[in-house]
């Protein structure tokens, strides 16, 4: 058993980089500001000392071309860790992501992998505005081709990130801004947890129990995960117990967790702090509709998530579509006292 | 091209301007975003007090604002970057709303659902974007607009050092070649993209040099200077006027600031800002309006003095202002 | 009453625009091949004889650059339509299309019209593989600022066509390609039909039903409603009785229509040609999972769709990943003899 | 810097079976693609037939592709575009599974999941894609890959004269140039762009000319030879192999067919192709190799012959392979 120390996740995923950066030589990172700076969100902080700029490249603001690069040196026996600085800067290099780095090892019958790590910060809450504040996690699940792995603790963090590293494949690795831990950011204290020092991984596809509970399930992820355990923690006073599924990668989906609980609490909540329509909730509750056969529910399911606006700038506005603890809270109540038709005979 | 002394008084001033909402505003962020306010642990805290968010301030970059800002007129359309402030004076935007924008008001340009990169003002044809090279396709599309409207109307897109690298830099410099669209294309050299230096991140010394291979005029201002810009910049205006196309002009200039309010600039030499202030554009250029006879020590106080009123107000305007209702959010995703 | 005539989906799309540009001297296209080719898919046939190129406009490949100069262009006081040749392509420009297009608008705080519509073809089913046969309108859907409108026939192309240029707001409009009428590509006839010479408008929101049924409803949209209608025709022998939904547009949704509907047979099939998760099936299969309160469904609800990997480019490959009128009809048989569980008494 | 005998020959050898793959092409692509077969009303079904969906051939365009890969090893990378079969061939790519692959079989290089725009052969180092400009970042990677590995491998990227207006070749051929990547750009211009001609898609006539806004060499090939192609592609790759970074050259060709089988070609004047056909480089090298004293007419009837004997043994091996099974569609998005 190696010794644990509470860690930021900002600081687990840089250890986590640094650890498979020892131990194999065509490791290395691209991206803008991860040299001197450390990476903005501090995802790759001291990495420059330890293994210099041939390994830690500071990348001209060029996403296509580096995150294209990557897939290139990938194919040729690298593998290569990108960051791109925002998710919400997708749009300039969306074709290399999820045309080639994807598409390829599919293209090929299988014949070529490409072990690439696709780093990137998500999300809102410091009121950044509609293009640094977004989730979209569920528009790189949607498209075929990456594994899709959003943590929501530091433990996880680094356990997913040694296994991104190690996996053959396209990996995109969603990092919350609200729970680096960041000495500049606002974040919750949940996220910063005991990390062991050595390496180890955490598989891919097996969602997490953060909480077990009885009465209502809450599927979520990221930092979501982290208010979903203060609004459970919160409504114990109500006497309702509260069951909260952390599913850590969207691909590949932990399917069975999902059902899993629901099965045993007939309620189930959504909680998501991407775009409601078209999206993760809706893929979340389209499970338990599919399975109405094996799966009883007390009450019709529930989804919170930012209602299908832009992220706006202005405090109240961004508090008001951002899903808080109180929403959570709120929308579990009211699955409390809601109940669901019986079907017609057939 | 001599500016002469009505558009060199008018360049001075709105430096002053500029200068001094940056400055107002670099200590006005701050406010609730330090300790003991924030959370334990924290040296800072980027969402909290009266402006949260990211901020991009642009202090000793007020010379290519102003040198290009001054050929310009109500009708032609300015973009700028994420770094919009020193752009958005000079276009003329009325400080108060740009002000209570950033405060996240309803009085703000964007009734507090833009954010200070995101500053639309329809009226005098300004607008930005938080990412990087996105201001050149929008400006092409203005001056597209004038050439079928069959107006004078020419377009301005602002973008960094560190923006030239981007694909749509390239696509568009292309685009208003190939179309003879009246677009200045303006970057704005001030060594850094974040922390990394133009020579870590672009093949070339002078980003101008890329214009012979689009076809049009590259020109390149060498200091940072207000009159500087205002020599350049006119021949590029007239000729898109005219109807003959683009032009790409490259200004050195400097950044004062780290590249947002909190950056720790680790990457940055200590003395590097200090000695760059030696050459503050500003002070320059009034001893060279003295020099002139432009201006005299007590016109000088004055334009500092309505300077900092017209910023005070301001701010004042934008802190009195009343905050958006939370539902208000559900509004303005279409007209 | 002006006299009408059968068009293909693509005759009547050109026709819309070309009226529209008929009475309004601000709309023009740009795209690539728009010009002497007509559009790669048709969708601008003859309009450079009518109209010229100033107003029927080639570009370069650089989709980026044109539409930006779109969007610019709008805010200009023009109303332009610009042509994205695939919807595949879209990595490449979506920057300018989510984070400009769609949410100036709001950032701007409403201030601001951006009357520009987005031409786009979608689908497969005629082997273009990984990069040239995806539908993706949810992913457009997701992301909150665009209107996205994807017909199924000529009536409605015309009309959602002609509302698409009035409309200030930015206008994604996807046109599957085996609905065109191409001569040179296979497509379903009952995607041509009855046009009125007269411009017509068609409200965006308001879904069709297609074909009125009792057993079971088929929610779908663009081509695969023409392959739902098959499937009812074929499910009569069986005596099934099979109502069809067009949802015409995705964003405005009509939530009512598909809620009203499975409210009557208590069946539901999502029919898709997108991909599996994360995507379309799950929003519609959601907002029924979200009103059982209301809804009594009689079996589980059911979706078909990609399930969830590039378009391969071998025949037999591709045809089992595209839903096929065969695959519906499967479905729907499959949910005729499924029954859901008894709800637990609270 | 002289071909010499073995790389001339090696050379026209190469050509004559790019077009015999070709031509065959053109022809097989067609085999149930017209009435009667088709659904009634149609003039041509692009999804019948052995081998469905776009086809893009490249007759007319042998020389750029056998100029640069003649100075290739089998560890150096190619990176095509969407009209690849040439660059493929030139590079090594087994004509049998390359077959196999548009006919969509199971022996093919993806198992037919690929299709003819999206071949990889990782022993040969070579891949395509359907997108426009993409060639060129993976081949940055490729180049970088050597580099980090110190192997002296090079990659090339080749593009046609149409994608160079697409914001990935902006953001690659800086990239290169700054990190020095031994890399070599080749721009390929057929003069149209499906039925968009080169002066209506960029604002100057030679690609090649906007090298030197990247601080790299920019080589012209004027003429549409296989020999004039490897003279200048020589130096270029030799550069590269030395470690002095990347070069862009541009070949001017000449497309002979549609841009994609059944394309109506109402855009292109009536006599264009014949008058191309005039120059074709094919019996131009004949004539040459003749002079040379580097082939017989007996053996050039052997090379003819040889070439058909591949070509028509690649087909009846893509024939007589089986089909996927339906559910292999599951298989492979991860490995
Ligand atoms: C497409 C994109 N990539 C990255 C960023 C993150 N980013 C914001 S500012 C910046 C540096 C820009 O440098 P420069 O263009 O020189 O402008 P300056 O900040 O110096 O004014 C970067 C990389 C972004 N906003 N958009
Ligand atoms: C990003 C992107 N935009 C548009 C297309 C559609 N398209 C396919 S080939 C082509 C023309 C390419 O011209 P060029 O680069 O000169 O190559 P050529 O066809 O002449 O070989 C276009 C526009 C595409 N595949 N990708
Ligand atoms: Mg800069
Ligand atoms: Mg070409």
């Amino acid at each position: 058993m190696s010794n644990t120390r509470k860690l930021t996740m900002a600081q687990a995923i840089a250890e986590g980089i640094g650890q498979e950066m020892q131990s194999d030589d065509t490791v290395f990172v691209m991206g803008e500001d991860i040299g001197r700076y450390g990476g903005i969100f501090g995802a790759t902080g001291g990495l420059l000392d330890r293994f210099g700029p041939d390994r830690i490249m500071d990348t001209p603001i060029s996403e296509t071309a580096f995150i294209g690069t990557a897939t290139g040196a990938a194919a040729a026996g690298m593998r290569p860790i990108a960051e791109l600085m925002f998710v919400d800067f997708f749009g300039v290099c969306m074709d290399q992501i999820y045309n080639h780095l994807a598409k390829n090892t599919y293209m090929a019958g299988g014949h070529i992998k490409l072990p690439v790590v696709l780093t990137t910060a998500i999300g809102g809450g410091y009121n950044d505005a509609a293009q640094h504040s977004q989730c979209l996690y569920a528009t790189f699940a949607h498209m075929p081709g990456l594994k899709v792995v959003v943590p929501s603790n530091a433990y996880d963090a680094k356990g997913l990130m040694i296994q991104a590293i190690r996996d053959d494949n396209p990996v995109l690795f969603m990092y919350h801004k609200g729970i680096m831990g960041l000495p500049w950011m606002a974040y919750f204290e949940g996220s910063s947890n005991e990390v062991p020092e050595a390496a180890y991984t955490i598989p891919f596809g097996q969602a997490r129990v953060a909480r077990e509970g009885s009465d209502v399930t809450i599927v979520t992820l990221s930092q979501m995960v982290q208010k979903a355990l203060l609004a459970a923690e919160e409504l114990v006073a109500e006497r309702i117990s509260v069951e909260v599924i952390d599913l850590r990668t969207l691909v590949p989906l932990d399917r069975e967790a999902v059902l899993r609980s629901v099965r045993k609490t007939g309620r189930l909540l959504v909680a998501d702090e991407d775009y409601l329509g078209f999206g993760l909730t809706g893929e979340i509750a389209a499970i338990v509709a599919e399975n109405l056969d094996t799966v009883q529910l007390k009450a019709p399911v529930k989804r919170v998530a930012v209602p299908n606006v832009p992220i706006p700038y202005s405090r109240p506005l961004e508090r008001f579509v951002i899903p808080q603890v109180g929403s959570l809270v709120a929308a579990v109540r009211e699955l409390m006292t809601a109940s669901v038709r019986q079907p017609l005979e057939v | 091209m001599q500016a002469g002394k009505e558009a060199e008084l008018w360049m001075y001033e709105k430096m002053l301007e500029i200068r001094h909402f940056e400055e107002t505003m670099a200590t006005v962020y701050l406010e609730g975003k330090l300790p003991p306010l924030i959370q334990k642990g924290l040296a800072f805290d980027i969402g909290s007090g009266p402006v949260p968010g990211e901020m991009h301030l642009a202090a000793g970059q007020e010379p290519v604002a102003v040198g290009v800002c001054a050929h310009l007129k109500q009708t032609d359309t300015v973009v700028g970057t994420h770094r919009p402030h020193h752009f958005a004076i000079a276009k003329g935007v009325p400080l108060g709303r740009m002000a209570a924008e950033m405060f996240g008001k309803v009085t703000g340009l964007g009734k507090g659902k833009g954010g200070h990169m995101h500053l639309f003002d329809p009226v005098n044809r300004f607008s930005c974007s938080g990412i990087i090279g996105a201001s050149l396709p929008p400006a092409c599309g203005a001056a597209l607009a004038a050439k079928k409207l069959g107006k004078d109307w020419v377009a301005v897109a602002f973008f960094g050092e560190g923006a030239a690298n981007q694909g749509a830099v390239h696509e568009s410099l292309n685009l208003a070649a190939l179309w003879k669209l009246p677009v200045i294309f303006v970057c704005e050299d001030n060594k850094w993209a974040i922390s990394v230096p133009k020579s870590s991140a672009t093949s070339i010394e002078w980003v101008a040099d890329r214009a012979a291979g689009y076809g049009m005029p590259g020109i390149k201002v060498a200091t940072n200077d207000a009159m500087a810009v205002y020599e350049a910049a006119g021949p590029a205006v007239q000729r898109a006027r005219r109807g003959e196309g683009p032009s790409l002009i490259e200004v050195k200039t400097d950044r004062y600031l780290g590249h947002f309010q909190g950056d720790p600039e680790v990457y940055r030499p200590k003395d590097e800002v200090a000695n760059l202030r030696k050459n503050d554009p500003i002070p320059r250029m009034a001893s060279h309006l003295k020099l002139q006879g432009y201006m005299t020590d007590a016109e000088e106080a004055k334009l500092v003095a309505l300077a900092r009123r017209r910023v005070a107000d301001a701010f004042e305007f934008a802190r009195n202002s009343p905050d958006p209702e939370p539902q208000d959010a559900l509004q303005d995703v279409f007209v």
